[in-house]
């Protein structure tokens, strides 16, 4: 109900993204094969890019966030339920496809459990970091490329220690885990917060 | 003045953008009357309404009634989901309203009830207009902020609109509305004019 | 102390401090910056192991001080507005942008350049030269979310959040960095680090930043004056001047 | 005397890195106090007509 039947779009754009890496590097095995966790990473990003710009557009635009507002309905609910069904719509469905790309993009079997956690992690911190991004650029002229470009910074950690992650977890130090478990426990408990102070200051 | 008030605003001052939009209004709504905000365009009529919502930030007292806990708004966007059907409409929000009656009577009376499957993003600028008045009905709120009510709207729309109006006003409610066009279709007696410049 | 801030906060009351020492830092720092470059074009001996090109440091070192220094400036005065509601320290947060835009671009540049010779390569993605092009960025993110929202005090409240958020994470986007770069550093290349700097040396350094530290106060002064004069004018006459 | 200044300029054989590296941020931070003070020369004209 929050959120618009658009939101499969994310996971099709993964999906998409998926045929350029094979293309654009050639399919020697070789290649393909370091490359494809960050290859799935990198398609994480943009399946993350393209959500993010109908996160909160709908109901800024039609008025509803104001109608919320106007009859008191608590804005943590709200950007409760927006967290959610985000991460449920563009991060859940991709943890569990990445296994079948890295069988598609020839990447070895002994990554799976280390992307599938770094995934786990990772994920829900696009959402996090991207909300607060979203809501600020509400009312701007040219909205989705100031997104994309003031977004792509702050996933750069991310992306950093999740590709680092994989390699880590085959040699059985888990560090790069622990550092995202830290980032995610951290914001999950700042950014919400701010965002609701962003989205309050958006109706003004 | 110990007449029972629903709204109180006093010395309400309002800027935005770094701009003052108006200075010190005073006016107090009772029940069963409407007051009128007049206005040019981009006077501040509009701001006027979300600062008693309090949306905006203001100076000034603003002292709603107790036991008045929400405010029914219609603005100028309809706050409507346009990929929905009407029936998702009245689902989600009588849940938030917790409106517990048949929505059945009121789809009849703004005609609306051959439309219950149609999304709304297909319906004309009147149908949208008559669905957030009836979320209006659903809130069962005393106290109404209606932007611009009856503006663009065809002669029997409008009728409807101001039917509902005035039934609201007739069971104790108080209206605070916005128009550039004269609304006399009022009693005269239970009309104020506040003017912003 | 809070009332003090309040009494300097007010814009008008900060234009009369401002204008008398807007003109010393201009003078202060032109005297600065052009004594700075004569020591560091003729007095300053070169490095021993990085011949003439060691001069180029007297530019990079101080102007990467000098972007990391305006954007912890420009976080702080956000959480001050953010907290306050004090407008002056939006609008010298708005306004050092483009300076730290400069600077930054300045010593991404000069680093490039003196890499050249010492390294072989204009570019190497090492965790210095990689956090400062991710600074550069989030730099020209603040730049157009300022930009995009006109005469609006929403693209305020945004631009203040960002800078916010951009402060938390800056550290967070270093650290990261750095860690990938342990990982991944190419063996081939040896950093010269660790150079005793001779006080010859110091000199020019430390009078090249002490200059460019008067021309960002001199340059944040105009305009903020500007700032605060097209908006009285823009109250009184309802134009804008640009 | 022409010759010391010859070599100064080359700098060892790195005059172009250098000349650069100086020339370019002092022209870019010069130019914007330039444009900044014509800006506000302007303004205050402005100011003094209304």
């Amino acid at each position: 109900m929050l959120y618009s039947n658009k939101s499969w779009f994310a996971v099709s754009f993964f999906l998409l993204c998926m045929l350029i890496f094979p293309l654009s590097l050639g399919s020697s095995e070789g290649l393909l094969k370091k490359t494809a966790v960050s290859s799935i990473w990198i398609c994480v990003l943009f399946a993350n890019l393209i959500s993010l710009e109908s996160l909160f557009k709908d109901d800024y635009q039609s008025g509803i966030l104001l109608q919320y507002k106007i009859n008191k309905i608590p804005f943590s609910i709200i950007v409760a339920t927006k967290l959610i069904s985000h991460w449920t719509f563009t991060g859940f469905p991709i943890i569990f496809l990445s296994p079948i790309f890295l069988v598609f993009l020839s990447g070895s079997f002994n990554d799976i459990f280390g992307l599938f956690f770094s995934l786990l992690f990772g994920t829900p911190l696009f959402s996090l970091i991207g909300m607060p991004i979203a809501a600020l650029t509400l009312g701007a002229s040219t909205r989705g490329p100031l997104l994309i470009f003031l977004s792509i910074p702050f996933f750069l950690p991310i992306i950093i220690f999740g590709v680092l992650s994989v390699g880590s977890f085959n040699s059985g130090t888990y560090s790069e885990y622990y550092l995202l478990c830290a980032i995610l426990s951290i914001s999950i408990v700042i950014l919400p917060y701010i965002t609701i102070k962003i989205l309050q200051e958006s109706l003004k | 003045m110990s007449k029972k008030y629903l709204l109180k605003v006093k010395n309400l001052s309002c800027e935005r953008n770094y701009k003052i939009i108006f200075k010190k209004l005073s006016f107090i709504l009772f029940p069963g009357n409407i007051i009128l905000v007049d206005g040019e365009n981009g006077a501040g009529k509009t701001s006027l309404l979300l600062c008693v919502a309090d949306v905006l930030d203001y100076t000034g007292n603003i002292l709603v009634k107790n036991g008045i806990d929400n405010l029914g708004y219609v603005g100028h966007k309809n706050a409507l989901f346009e990929n929905e059907t009407i029936f998702d409409f009245f689902a989600f929000w009588k849940n938030i309203y917790n409106y517990t009656k048949n929505y059945q009577d009121v789809l009849e009376y703004f005609n609306l009830i051959d439309f219950i499957e149609t999304p709304i993003s297909l319906l004309s600028f009147g149908q949208k207009k008559k669905l957030s008045f009836a979320r209006l009905i659903m809130m069962n709120s005393k106290i109404w902020l209606l932007d611009e009510p009856i503006s663009g709207l065809d002669e029997k729309t409008k009728q409807i609109i101001l039917k509902i109006i005035k039934k609201h006003l007739s069971q104790g409610g108080g209206v605070l509305a916005t128009s550039h066009q004269n609304l006399n279709y009022f009693d005269i007696n239970k009309t104020t004019r506040v003017k912003i410049d | 102390m809070l009332r003090y801030l309040h009494k300097y906060a007010n814009p008008v009351r900060f234009l009369s401090i401002a204008r008398p020492m807007r003109k010393a830092m201009g003078l202060l720092s032109l005297f600065i910056i052009l004594v700075g470059l004569v020591f560091a074009l003729f007095f300053s001996p070169p490095d021993y192991q990085q011949k003439e090109t060691v001069r180029i440091m007297y530019i990079h070192v101080p102007a990467a001080w000098m972007s990391l220094m305006i954007y912890a400036f420009i976080s702080f005065s956000s959480i001050v507005f953010l907290v306050w509601k004090f407008p002056l320290f939006l609008i010298l947060a708005k306004e050092s942008v483009t300076v730290g835009v400069i600077f930054t671009f300045s010593a991404l540049f000069t680093g490039s350049l003196w890499g050249k010779p010492t390294w072989g390569t204009y570019w190497v993605w090492d965790a210095r030269l990689t956090s400062f092009l991710i600074l550069f960025f989030i730099y020209l993110g603040l730049k157009l979310i300022k930009e995009s929202f006109s005469h609006s005090s929403k693209g305020d409240y945004a631009f203040a959040y960002l800078a916010l958020i951009g402060g938390f994470n800056l550290p967070i986007i270093k650290f990261s960095v750095d860690w990938w770069n342990t990982l991944h550093q190419p063996a081939s290349i040896i950093r010269t680090g660790g150079v005793s700097i001779s006080n010859e040396m110091l000199i020019p350094l430390f009078l090249m930043a002490t200059g460019f530290l008067f021309l960002f106060i001199y340059i944040l002064l105009v305009s903020v004056e500007i700032n605060l004069k097209k908006r009285k004018m823009g109250y009184s006459k309802d134009k804008i001047i640009n | 005397m022409t010759e010391e200044i010859l070599k100064f300029i080359s700098m060892g054989g790195h005059s172009f890195y250098i000349w650069t590296a100086y020339f370019i941020p002092l022209t870019l931070i010069f130019s914007l106090v330039i444009t900044l003070r014509s800006k506000l020369k302007r303004i205050k004209k402005n100011e003094t007509e209304v």
